[in-house]
Formats: structure tokens, C-alpha cells, sequence
């Protein structure tokens, strides 16, 4: 790191630091080259959230690129997670457009490893997984720390990003997962998303594994909450690999009259049972296709006003 | 064929270094053809690992290792050994692997490519097993494992003298393919612009399955 | 009979015996093997062609054959015609002998006489200066890294010592000496790459395929297309004078080699020559009078003229063959 | 028996009349395709018009040409020669110069090197220098052509001769490509212009690699084929038996088929059998080197002994050079594919092989190749206690220990030392497997091969030093000490050279 130059610290991660329960929302970039879409998310959620995450081809749908739509996400007043996928870029592209995001003002980063292209829209596109979440997270920490590349070159000006991960508490055997984690964290991870969580039970299991490995103390953990519209909505998430949604929450949906307000009403037990766990630090709420309800619910959850920084 | 070579040999005694019985498979198809694992490898590597005198060898040289059943004729050896070191391509380890549970299986060769034979001792790589031949449009020259950059519409500006950007030894794939279309006298396929093409029959889509219906009579 | 037992001689032997003919070598020497059982492989590195491996197990072949007889430090007297048969006389350790043959060959080979060139500097008066026989035992008793006691800082070789000179009789080329001189300054300069190699010659042979001496040029040695005038001696050391395109010069050499030729032994030819009904050419070779199928007297290897040591081989084969066809064939005489 | 005669020389009808004559049955093939229906191993001989300037081959076509030239016109003759050519053309060159000569033209011949073959050679020298021949020896040319005019330089040292010429004739010998043609098709070797390369062709004139191929050059025999026919006809007779004693045998069960050894065989004696999706050895090709057996990555090649039906009566120390003796052991045959060589161990289909456990052997383990280093071993190593290991063949080749200070002028080795020596065929026979196991036994193991290019297999002896090579690195890589693997070229007189290897190697030196 060069001498004298003081790196600024995101909002979100000072944060964390400061010991408030941040809340998080998304951004998903338009399926097209719509500046406004953004502009108008971001608007939606200015004073509402910390920080929005911005994906990265969620799914593999092609779609504007993160560090692009980031930027206007910042533009419009709410701070941007940049999220870096291994799935498009080889290590020379993702290393250079995370140096053009840092000198662009992005200073957080949720690193995955990127859903298989099978999932979207172009099946026949090639993959690279040239590195993995793991060597990528090792690769950008070596470089804040080291001020070197991982090829061995000198940077000149070294990024600072608050690098952050997901983990999945629901996936088998949960041991795997565990030690995946505790290998994200070693190689650098500060915060971690999770998958969202309908199944506190198992969640607080999970939760109690992390304090045991003590990993809580070592990076920020949100927990995710998916808001679900309609009976529809709900069952095909349940049907997603690797989630786990009871088949009473299911049930709860589909025998109620509002299945709107009964998806608000779900996801705000699951946030007030999440945040009583120790070592959840906050939660990150997904809303797909229905962007407009993260307001409400983050009201409705009491999380309002959001604290101001000095 | 599928290439390989041995590993630096170093680096298969440190991997072996806690076992006290090993069982060496070599393997008696492809990697033999192209000198790395057949029966002379094995016993080569057997007698210099030997020299320490504190590891016991045996070799076994199953036909191939990629079908079962000749595996099966090794079951006993495999039992009596503390690890097996297959000298199989990565499939063949890995088949060896499924079958010797609870025994450790050590790869002995990096496995290269899939390649021909040029000379004694010399192989090159021609296919990549991409899944979706397209070597009729290209003269029989395969853009795909013979272009240092896999490129479907000519060469990159790199090509200069028949010679790839990447290495003066390795020949410019696309001088090939424009040398064999030529000789065709199908230079007309150049133009054709070769769309981009879908990678899912390539390891891009994941781990590939292939059965031939008409012989599998029951559905898994 | 076989009279000669080297190289030419041991060769028909074995392939005598090879065809089931049995034979009797009559060697004036202690064993078997000649002057080539003296010589030393010429490569470097690579091979030098000097042909000394196709020899291999000769030696050791005859000497343990059954079907050989050998006689050694004995000597042929007379031969005389005993009705299809030759009768020879033959002079032995043992006291005379007569024993009768089908055939006889004659290999005895050349000579170092004392009266041929060379002969005058004995190794014991000057132990810088080898002849050609001296050289191969050089040749072949070098050890790994050395060759002379000392390293040589400059060697000369003087080619067609005493051939191609009426006055000392030989007024040919003996077709071996370019050869294995210049295979020996190519064994030198591998040994001692910072010696100066200097080869004196009239005409060079070509030994090797292609521009030969481009090829020992770029070795490093020095040929100079000369006749040294006159060898004299500093302190044991040669000097060598010489006339070249800038003029009369003398240098001073560590070692000299004088490539003495092959001679015929004139005398011993003329006696031969005498009893076998051969004739002694004006070189003092011998060769046929009558074709050796109809007189059961056969020539091989150098008795008949100057040859490397393959063509020694190739001829002694030839003469066998020849003997072996007439011998399945019955001879008319 | 049947013999091919290859080639469209002019000669030919009188060559096969000569066969017929011998009671041989010449069939002739005029193309390499032709070649392609005929079994392998039947005697060929090839027969090989050079291909050189009609004026010194041609009757009557140095005549022609000076009647066309003017009295002060010069003729040129380049008479620039490899050693291996045949003098018979050097003869024509003299004849056709002193011709010339004869009738008041100026001729003159430039030489690069002088050549003498024969006394023959020296009369033609003499006759045409009377009749006033000029020979200028020289070591560069620079030749320039003017309407017809070629102007020779001719620079030897610092001296040079121009000569102003219409007639220049280029003496030397030009490829053919019909003679690449058949090379090619007889899976022969050849060097740089279609030249056929000989089984080092000084140890046979006019062999070549392979065993029942003969090249007889006709420029060389000017139309006296009777002067060649006995030793041909012999060594054509003799190819009705196998050149061994023992012949390498592929197990056709574990052949992986990968053409290896047809590609390594020095005598082309290996070919497919798609019948048993294996490859074969050609008995009467084959000369037993071991390189096959070294090298087939299945370990799928084994000697065996030929059988005796096949040596027939050949008796001991035959021209082959190998001591007969104790063969045995059915000849495998073509319809009993299973039945195995006698000697090869007779394994069961699971195909698994035992590390040979380790036993206490000498301090110095050297491979000889029988060659070379077999013949001057006793020699070199008297004063050591040597012991041979094994013995091909069968025969006993004794090198009985010899007392230290023995007659020999060389240092004797320290007395009591141990020193194993297993013969082999050739360098090419040994592999690292070899080797690997000797140093099991052994304190240092050296191998002692033929030196570079007078390898009787071609290149037996550098495939051995490349196997030295690459074991001793990775037995570096593994930590252990490489100084006790060496190697050394050696020859049938370099005793001392031996001996210094070998006490070298003792002492865990190495040999350049």
C-alpha cells in the first residue's frame, strides 16, 4: 500500500464496524442499455437501505454490466455492492474491471462464483472459471494487502474494497459447505450474504456451527430474505436448487386471501427471528420482479430511520 | 489417442510417500501407445522408487482402465496394496478410484491432450473434444484445438510465416486450414462466417454422458 | 593353408570355417592378429570410419575355432605339386613339418622393413617422432582424457612419407596414410583442442564423404600443401622446414608423425613368388599370373597392393568365396 | 530360391540371366509399387545405374563432342568425388580425359581431393598425364557462365587458375528419384540426395540396414557382373536362415499395436499382422539387436531362441559373427499364436509383473555391448574378480579372473573388487528399467556402448546414452547420488579408455 494515501472506508462497512444491523437490498441492471431503470430503482431505494447489491448477469440473463449499472447506482445516492461472478472473465479481465470500479468509487464487493450459464439464455456460451470465488477473494486480498498481483507485478494505486461472499446454509452435507466457507473467509471474505433463509430452524443450526468455528467474529453475517407475490412465486423458488422452504410456508401462501400481504407478513417473522440470532449482523432483502415492496418491509421491520455516518 | 506424460517422478514418491505397499497400475491402451504408462513405464518407475528400499511395488497392466471389468481382475491386488498408482489418463485413475474403496489411487502421468503420433517419441495435439465437429468446413484442420485462440473465421494477426503468435513452433492453424482448403480448392469455405457456436456440447455444459439407446434396454 | 595370420588371413579363416572348410594358418609371428591387432579405433566422439571395429571378434573367433589350425612362429619353405595337391614344407618351433593342402592363400600382408622411410628414428633415440606403426599404438593404448604424457601445444604430421617417391621405392600411393593420419589429427585436436595440428601433404584423399578438407579445416587443422624440405632436431624436438606461398620457414614442433606407407616385403614377396607360381609386380606387390580358380593359389589383403583395412576384409571375403565356390565345384587345373 | 530384382538397369537382363544361372529365380520389379505384392522377406537386390553426365558414360559421346569443338578449345572435368562413390566412374573420367587428350584438345581436370584407389587408378593417372592431361587440385570453385563460355576459377591456398571453357562436365554423381522411390518402399535409410545409407557400409559393401536388401552399384561392375556374382549368390543363399541365433518375438496378446518398434527397428525387421492385430518379427530380418525388447512400451517383446530346424546346419562362429550353440525352443508358428517362446515366462492373462526383489550383487555392474565393450572387457579389467552375469546365447564366454600386477601395462583395478558384466546385443538393449534395477544391486552401474555413428544398429548406442541421460536426472530429482549411473563409448581397441571408465565408475567419477 502506498504511503500516506488513507483508503476510504465504505458506508457499509463502517457499518458493520459501528455494530448497527444493516440492511441491504438488490439492483438488478436492465436487460438492455436503459440507464433510466437504474436511476429509478436506486431512487426507490435512497434512505431506505445501506447499500444495494448490483448483480452480475444474475442467472446467466444477460444484462447490463454490474460495475456500469453500480455507478448509477451511487449516482442516485444509495452505495453499490459491485458483485463479480468467475463465470464471464478470466482473472486478467476481472482484476482489470474491479481496478476501473475501484477508481470509479465502488468500494464493495460480493465475489461468486456465478450461476452455470444453462440457466439463462445463452446455454451454448462458453464458461471460464479460470479462478475460482476462492482464489479470486485470495488473489484481491493478497493485492490490497501486498500491493501486488497475484502474476507478481506491482500495482500502481491498490484498491480497498469491503470483499464480501454468499454462503448457503441449506446446502448438503452442510460439513462441505462449512468448510467452503471457512476457506472464504480465510482467503479474505469480510461479509457474507446467505441463501435466503425460509427455514430459521435449520438456519439457527447452521448459525450455531458458525459461532462454534467462530467465523461470526471473523466476517459480518446477513441473513437473506426473499419477499414472494404470489403462490406462484413461492413455489418455484422452492423448487430452485439449494433452497429450502417449508411446505407450511407454501401452505400458508396458498390458503391466504392476500397472498401479497401473507408474503410481507412471512418474510417480516423471518427477519424479526434472524435478528435475534447471535452473530447475524444484519439482513439483505431480495425482492424479485417486486422491488417496490423493500420499503415497506424494511418500515414495517422497524429498520427505519437508517442510521446516519459521521 | 489420449496423451500424457509422466509426472516428475520426485513428485510421485512424495505423494506415495506414506504408503508402504503400492500396487502400480499401468495401463495397457493409450497411455502405452504414447509412452507413459504401458507395463515398461510401470516397471521403470518400480525399479526407481525401489531404490529406497523401504516401499514394496507390484505391477498390474489392465487392459485399460476405463472399463470395469478389467479393473476386476486386479480386485485382489488392489486389496493386498496400501495405495494404487495408476498409470492411466485421468479417466482411467479416476474409474480405479471408484472401484478401490477405502485405497487411496495416486495419478502417476498429467494427461496432455487428445493427439496423433508424428514420430517416435512425438505427439501433437488435434482434438479437443469439443463435442460439435466442424471439420468439414476447415480442410479436416481443427480450429478449435489447433488455433492457439480457438478462432472459427480465420487467423488472428499474430499468424506470420504459418507460425502462431504463441510459440514459432507451433503452426498457425489457420495457415493449415487455408493450406489444406487451397489444396481442396475450396477456398470458397473462407468466407462463410462460422457463427459463434454453442459450447454446451463442450465441457461448458458440464460433465458430458453419452448412450447409444439402442443398447442400453433399460432406462436408468 | 593360410600363409599369414592377419588380418587378410584370419578373415579367410573364418569364413572358411563358416562354409565348413577347415585351414591351417602359418604365422611368422608369436599369434595370431598381424600388424591391425595393434591398431587403435580412431574416433573421437563419432566414429572416424577407420573400419577397425569390423574386425570384432576375429582374433578371439579363430583362436578358440576347432576348424583352424594354427601355427604360429613357423614358416613357409617350399611348396611343391603332389598330384592335385600342394605338398608344403614348413618350418616350425618344433622342428620342419609337411603337411599337404587343397588350396593355399597367401596373406601375408606388408612390411616395415628397415630400409623403408621412417625407420631411422627409432622410438627409443626419438621419442617425439612416431611412424605410422607407433601412431596406432598411440591410437590405441590413449586413456580417456590423455594421449601423449603431455599436453602438445603444436604436432605435425608429414603425409606420404616416402610415397609417391621413385627413390624410395614406392612410386604409388598407399591409399591409407591421408586416412589415418588425418582421422589421428581429428583424435588430437579432440584431446587437446588448443594444440596447433599441422598436416604437410602433396594430395589428399578423400576420406570422408564431401569437401574433406573443409571438413578438417574446420576442425582446426592446419593443411599445408607442401614437401618439408628437411626435418632436423632442438633438444629432442623436430623442426620442420618448409616452403609455402610466403616463403622458406622453419618451425619447431612438440610431436611428429611421419606417415610411413605401406610396403611390400620385397624379399619375402620374391620368395613366395617363387614356390605359389605368383609374380612380384614392379611395385613389389604380387599378384596372379593365372586365375587363382585354375592354380588353387589364392591373394588377400595387402600381399597384392595398398588397402584399407575394409578392403582387406572385402578381399579376404572375395578370396574365400572364391575358394569355397571352387572347392563345392571341384577344380580343374 | 526366389530373388527380386529391383531397378530398370540396363544391366538387368544380363544380372537375372547371371541368377539363373546360379539356380536362383530372379523376379524382376520395375516400380515401388510393384514391390507391394511381394512377401518382405525375400532377397532384393537393387540394382542402381548412377545417374552421371552422358559424356563419361556413353560410347562414343566424347568422340561426338570433340567434333564439335575447335583445337584450342579447353575441356573441363569436375572431378569432385566422395570416398564412397565407386572408382569405376573416376576410371571413365581418366579414359574419357586422356581420349580427349589424344586428339590435341587441352583437357583438364580439377580435383578437390586426390584419389588413388587402386593401381588401376594409377596407371589411368599416368597415362593421361603422358598424353598431357592437367590436373589442378582445388579447394573452392567459382564458375561463371558467358554465352556459352564457362569461366572456371579454381583457388587452392592462395594460388588460383581461371580457365575459359565451352565444355565443363560435371562429374559428380546426381540423385535419382526412382532410387528414393524403391528406398522408400524397401524401408531402407537414406541420406541426402536419395543416397541409400549402408549397414556401415565398410563392415559389408553394398548390404544396407536391412539383411536381404543389396545394392549393387552398376557403374561400378562396367558390365562384368560375373566379377560380383559368387559373394552375391552366397549372401543371398544365406538369407534363407535367420541372422540369429535368438530373434526378438512379440506377444501378439499383449502387443499394443502402437508401431513403436517398426518404427525403431534398425533392420525394418518388424511389420504389422492385422490378422492378430499385432506386429511380427520377420525371423530372417531380424539381427537380434534388443532394441525392440528395450523399448516396447508393453514390455510385449522377448527374445527367443530360433529354432534349430531354421539354423539348420550353420555352423559355429558363422559369418554372422554370434557363437552358436545352445538354441532351443519351438519356433512359434503362425497357427499357434498362443504357444509361447520358449524362455518367456509363461504369464497369465492378468498380466502382472513382479519387481525383481533385490539381490546382493557386485560393486560394479557393467552392460557390455557385445560390439565392443564384450571384446576388450577381459582385457581392460584383468586384476578384478569379474563375473558374467549372463551369457547369450548359451555359450560360455569365460573372463576368468586375472591376478593383480597382471602382464598388462595398465593400472591394475584394487583386488577383491566385484565387477559384473552382462552383454548385451547392443546399447539399445539396455533400458532405464535395467539400469534401475542393476543400482539395486549394485553400487554403480556403468553401460558401455560403440561410439557415436559406429553403432551396428544405427543407433542402439544413442538411445542407450539417452536413457543414461534421462535416469540420471531423475534420479537427481529423487535425491540420490546420479554419479553411480555412467556411461562410456568405447571401441574393439580402447582398453584403456574401458578401464579408466570403469575405475572411474568405481569410484563414482564420471566419463565424458
Amino acid at each position: 500500500m502506498e504511503e500516506g494515501k488513507v483508503i476510504q472506508k465504505s458506508r457499509l462497512q463502517r457499518l458493520f464496524e459501528a455494530g448497527e444491523f444493516v440492511v441491504t437490498g438488490e439492483v438488478g441492471p436492465p436487460m438492455g442499455a436503459d440507464a433510466d431503470h437504474v436511476y429509478h430503482a436506486a431512487e426507490a431505494l435512497n434512505g431506505v437501505i445501506d447499500a444495494a447489491n448490483v448483480t452480475d448477469n444474475q442467472t446467466s440473463i444477460l444484462r447490463m454490466s454490474s460495475i456500469a449499472a453500480s455507478l448509477l447506482v451511487q449516482q442516485k445516492g444509495v452505495e453499490a455492492v459491485v458483485q463479480m461472478t468467475c463465470r464471464d472473465r478470466n482473472r486478467i479481465a476481472i482484476q482489470s474491471d474491479l481496478l476501473g470500479a475501484w477508481a470509479l468509487g465502488l468500494r464493495n464487493l460480493l465475489i461468486l462464483s456465478g450461476d452455470h450459464q444453462a440457466f439463462g439464455n445463452d446455454r451454448g456460451a462458453k464458461n471460464v472459471y479460470d479462478v475460482d470465488s476462492i482464489q479470486l477473494i485470495k488473489m484481491l486480498t493478497d493485492l490490497q494487502n501486498e500491493g501486488v498481483f497475484h502474476n507478481g507485478k506491482k500495482a500502481k494505486g491498490v484498491p480497498g474494497f469491503f470483499i464480501g461472499t454468499t454462503s448457503n446454509p441449506f446446502a448438503d452435507p452442510a460439513e462441505l459447505q462449512l468448510i467452503r466457507l471457512k476457506k472464504k473467509i480465510t482467503a479474505g471474505a469480510r461479509f457474507v450474504q446467505t441463501q435466503s433463509i425460509y427455514n430459521v430452524e435449520k438456519f439457527e443450526a447452521w448459525m450455531e456451527k458458525v459461532r462454534e468455528w467462530g467465523l461470526h467474529k471473523e466476517a459480518y453475517f446477513q441473513a437473506g430474505v426473499l419477499v414472494n407475490k404470489s403462490v406462484r412465486s413461492i413455489e418455484m423458488t422452492q423448487k430452485v436448487p439449494g433452497m429450502d422452504i417449508p411446505d407450511h410456508l407454501v401452505e400458508r401462501m396458498r390458503k391466504a386471501e392476500d397472498p401479497k400481504e401473507e408474503g410481507i407478513r412471512i418474510a417480516l417473522e423471518i427477519i424479526q427471528r434472524v435478528r435475534k440470532i447471535e452473530g447475524v449482523s444484519g439482513v439483505h432483502i431480495m425482492a424479485v420482479g417486486w422491488e417496490e415492496i423493500v420499503p415497506v418491509i424494511v418500515e414495517r421491520a422497524g429498520f427505519l430511520p437508517r442510521p446516519a455516518l459521521d | 489417442m489420449i496423451v500424457a506424460s509422466q509426472k516428475p517422478v520426485e513428485e510421485i514418491r512424495e505423494t506415495l510417500k506414506d504408503y508402504k505397499k503400492v500396487l502400480i497400475a499401468a495401463c495397457g491402451t493409450c497411455v502405452t501407445v504414447c509412452l507413459a504408462g504401458g507395463e515398461k513405464e510401470a516397471k521403470e518407475l518400480a525399479a526407481l522408487l525401489s531404490l529406497s528400499g523401504e516401499q514394496e511395488f507390484k505391477v498390474v497392466t489392465p487392459e485399460r482402465q476405463c472399463d470395469a471389468e478389467f479393473l476386476a481382475e486386479f480386485d485382489k491386488d488392489v486389496r493386498q496394496a496400501d495405495a494404487v498408482l495408476s498409470m492411466a489418463c485421468g479417466a482411467g485413475v479416476q474409474f480405479m478410484a471408484e472401484r478401490c474403496a477405502g485405497k487411496p489411487v495416486i495419478p502417476a502421468l498429467n494427461t496432455s491432450f487428445l493427439g496423433v503420433n508424428r514420430d517416435v517419441g512425438y505427439w501433437t495435439e488435434m482434438c479437443q473434444g469439443c463435442g460439435n465437429c466442424i471439420l468439414e468446413k476447415t480442410g479436416g484442420v481443427c480450429p478449435v484445438a489447433r488455433c492457439s485462440k480457438s478462432h472459427f473465421n480465420g487467423p488472428c494477426g499474430g499468424s506470420s510465416n504459418g507460425k502462431c503468435e504463441v510459440d514459432p513452433s507451433i503452426d498457425c492453424g489457420w495457415q493449415l486450414i487455408y493450406d489444406r482448403l487451397k489444396s481442396l480448392n475450396q477456398l470458397h469455405r473462407l468466407y462463410e462466417i462460422i457463427p459463434p457456436r454453442d459450447w454446451s456440447t463442450s465441457r461448458d455444459g458440464g460433465p458430458r454422458k453419452l448412450r447409444r439407446t439402442d443398447v442400453v434396454t433399460e432406462e436408468v | 593353408m593360410i600363409i599369414g595370420g592377419g588380418l587378410a588371413g584370419c578373415t579367410v579363416a573364418k569364413e572358411l570355417s563358416a562354409a565348413g572348410i577347415e585351414s591351417c594358418i602359418v604365422e611368422t609371428g608369436a599369434s595370431i592378429g598381424g600388424k591391425v591387432r595393434g591398431y587403435g579405433c580412431k574416433s573421437d566422439t563419432k566414429c572416424n570410419n577407420c573400419g577397425l571395429c569390423a574386425v570384432g571378434t576375429l582374433w578371439r573367433d579363430v583362436e578358440g575355432d576347432m576348424r583352424v589350425k594354427k601355427l604360429c612362429n613357423a614358416r613357409v619353405i617350399d611348396i611343391s605339386d603332389a598330384g592335385g595337391v600342394f605338398c608344403v614344407l614348413i618350418q616350425s618351433d618344433g622342428g620342419k613339418i609337411e603337411e599337404r593342402f587343397t588350396d593355399i592363400v597367401v596373406a601375408t600382408g606388408f612390411e616395415y622393413p628397415a630400409e623403408t622411410a621412417g625407420a631411422g628414428y627409432d622410438a627409443s633415440e626419438f621419442p617425439r617422432v612416431f611412424t605410422g606403426h607407433a601412431l596406432e599404438k598411440l591410437m590405441k593404448d590413449r586413456g580417456a582424457d590423455s594421449i601423449f604424457p603431455e599436453a602438445p601445444k603444436s604436432v605435425a604430421f608429414l603425409m606420404c612419407y616416402g610415397s609417391r617417391n621413385l627413390k624410395e621405392r614406392a612410386p604409388y600411393c598407399s591409399r591409407v596414410c591421408c586416412a589415418y593420419s588425418t582421422r589421428a589429427a581429428k583424435v588430437i585436436k579432440h584431446y587437446y583442442p588448443d594444440a596447433e595440428v599441422i598436416a604437410f601433404y602433396m594430395d589428399l584423399q578423400a576420406v570422408n564423404p564431401g569437401n574433406y578438407a573443409a571438413e578438417l579445416e574446420g576442425r582446426g587443422i592446419r593443411l599445408e600443401r607442401c614437401r618439408p624440405a628437411d626435418i632436423s632436431f632442438d633438444g629432442g624436438r623436430p623442426v620442420i622446414a618448409y616452403e609455402d606461398a610466403e616463403g622458406r620457414k622453419t618451425k619447431s614442433f612438440d610431436y611428429l608423425f611421419l606417415n610411413t606407407g605401406i610396403h611390400p616385403d620385397i624379399p619375402g614377396n620374391t620368395a613366395l613368388a617363387d614356390i605359389t607360381g605368383l609374380r612380384v609386380r614392379s611395385d613389389g606387390f604380387l599378384a596372379y599370373v593365372k586365375p587363382p580358380e585354375k592354380t588353387g593359389v589364392y591373394l588377400a589383403g595387402c600381399a597384392a597392393s595398398p588397402m584399407t583395412i575394409v578392403e582387406t576384409m572385402a578381399s579376404a571375403r572375395n578370396a574365400a568365396v572364391a575358394l569355397i565356390n571352387n572347392a563345392a565345384g571341384g577344380r580343374v587345373r | 530360391m526366389k530373388v527380386i530384382v529391383v531397378g530398370k538397369s540396363k544391366y538387368r537382363d544380363a544380372f537375372q540371366s547371371a541368377l539363373r544361372d546360379a539356380e536362383l529365380e530372379p523376379v524382376a520389379v520395375e516400380t515401388a509399387a510393384g514391390l507391394k505384392n511381394l512377401p518382405e522377406e525375400l532377397p532384393v537386390v537393387l540394382l542402381y545405374d548412377a545417374n552421371l553426365s552422358p559424356l563419361i558414360m556413353e560410347e562414343g559421346a566424347a568422340e561426338k563432342a570433340v567434333s564439335v569443338l575447335k583445337p584450342q578449345d579447353a575441356v573441363v572435368f569436375l572431378m569432385d568425388r566422395d570416398e564412397d562413390a565407386n572408382p569405376h566412374i573416376e576410371y571413365r573420367v581418366l579414359e574419357t580425359a586422356s581420349r580427349l587428350a589424344s586428339a590435341k584438345r587441352r583437357v583438364t581436370v580439377l580435383l578437390r581431393s586426390c584419389r588413388a584407389p587402386d593401381e588401376r587408378f594409377d596407371d589411368l593417372y599416368r597415362i593421361a598425364r603422358q598424353k598431357g592431361v592437367t590436373f589442378i587440385r582445388y579447394e573452392s570453385l567459382d564458375i561463371t557462365e558467358n554465352e556459352g563460355i564457362y569461366t572456371v576459377v579454381a583457388r587452392d591456398g592462395k594460388l588460383s587458375v581461371s580457365i575459359d571453357t565451352p565444355l565443363l562436365v560435371d562429374c559428380g554423381e546426381k540423385p535419382s528419384w526412382e532410387l528414393q522411390e524403391f528406398s522408400d518402399a524397401l524401408r531402407l535409410r537414406t541420406y541426402d540426395g536419395g543416397r541409400i545409407s549402408g549397414n556401415r557400409w565398410f563392415l559389408n559393401q553394398g548390404a544396407t540396414f536391412k539383411r536381404n536388401v543389396r545394392l549393387v552399384d552398376t557403374a561400378a561392375l562396367s558390365g562384368d557382373i560375373q566379377r560380383i556374382m559368387p559373394a552375391l549368390v552366397k549372401d543371398i543363399l544365406a538369407l534363407e536362415k535367420p541372422a540369429q541365433e535368438k530373434t526378438a518375438f512379440v506377444d501378439a496378446e499383449k502387443c499394443a499395436f502402437c508401431y513403436t518398434c517398426f518404427r525403431v527397428c534398425p533392420h525394418s525387421a518388424l511389420g504389422p499382422d492385422h490378422g492378430a492385430a499385432a506386429m511380427k518379427v520377420n525371423d530372417l530380418l531380424c539381427e537380434a539387436c534388443g532394441i525392440c525388447v528395450a523399448i516396447c512400451p508393453a514390455s510385449a517383446i522377448e527374445f527367443k531362441a530360433a529354432s534349430p530346424a531354421a539354423l539348420g546346419d550353420k555352423p559355429a562362429d558363422a559369418a554372422s559373427g554370434e557363437p552358436a550353440g545352445a538354441a532351443s525352443g519351438d519356433k512359434p508358428t503362425d497357427d499357434t499364436l498362443g504357444n509361447k517362446p520358449a524362455g518367456a515366462a509363461a504369464e497369465d492373462r492378468r498380466r502382472t509383473a513382479e519387481v525383481p526383489k533385490e539381490t546382493a550383487g557386485g560393486k560394479l555392474k557393467i552392460f557390455c555391448c557385445e560390439n565392443s565393450a564384450f571384446i576388450i572387457a577381459k582385457e581392460a579389467l584383468a586384476g578384478t574378480d569379474v563375473k558374467v552375469e549372463s551369457v547369450p546365447c548359451g555359450k560360455d564366454i569365460e573372463i576368468e579372473p586375472v591376478p593383480c600386477g597382471g602382464d598388462t601395462d595398465i593400472e591394475p583395478a584394487p583386488c577383491g573388487v566385484n565387477i559384473d558384466i552382462e552383454p548385451v546385443p547392443c546399447g539399445g538393449a539396455v533400458n532405464a528399467a535395467m539400469m534401475a534395477n542393476a543400482l539395486r544391486s549394485h553400487d554403480r552401474v556403468m553401460v558401455a556402448v560403440c561410439c557415436e555413428d559406429a553403432c551396428r544398429h544405427r543407433d542402439g548406442n544413442k538411445r542407450c546414452i539417452k536413457q543414461v541421460e534421462r535416469l540420471k536426472s531423475r534420479l537427481d530429482s529423487l535425491g540420490y547420488d546420479s554419479g553411480r549411473l555412467s556411461y562410456v563409448r568405447t571401441g574393439v581397441t580402447m582398453v584403456e579408455i574401458f578401464k579408466e571408465a570403469a575405475l572411474k565408475a568405481l569410484a563414482g567419477g564420471e566419463m565424458k
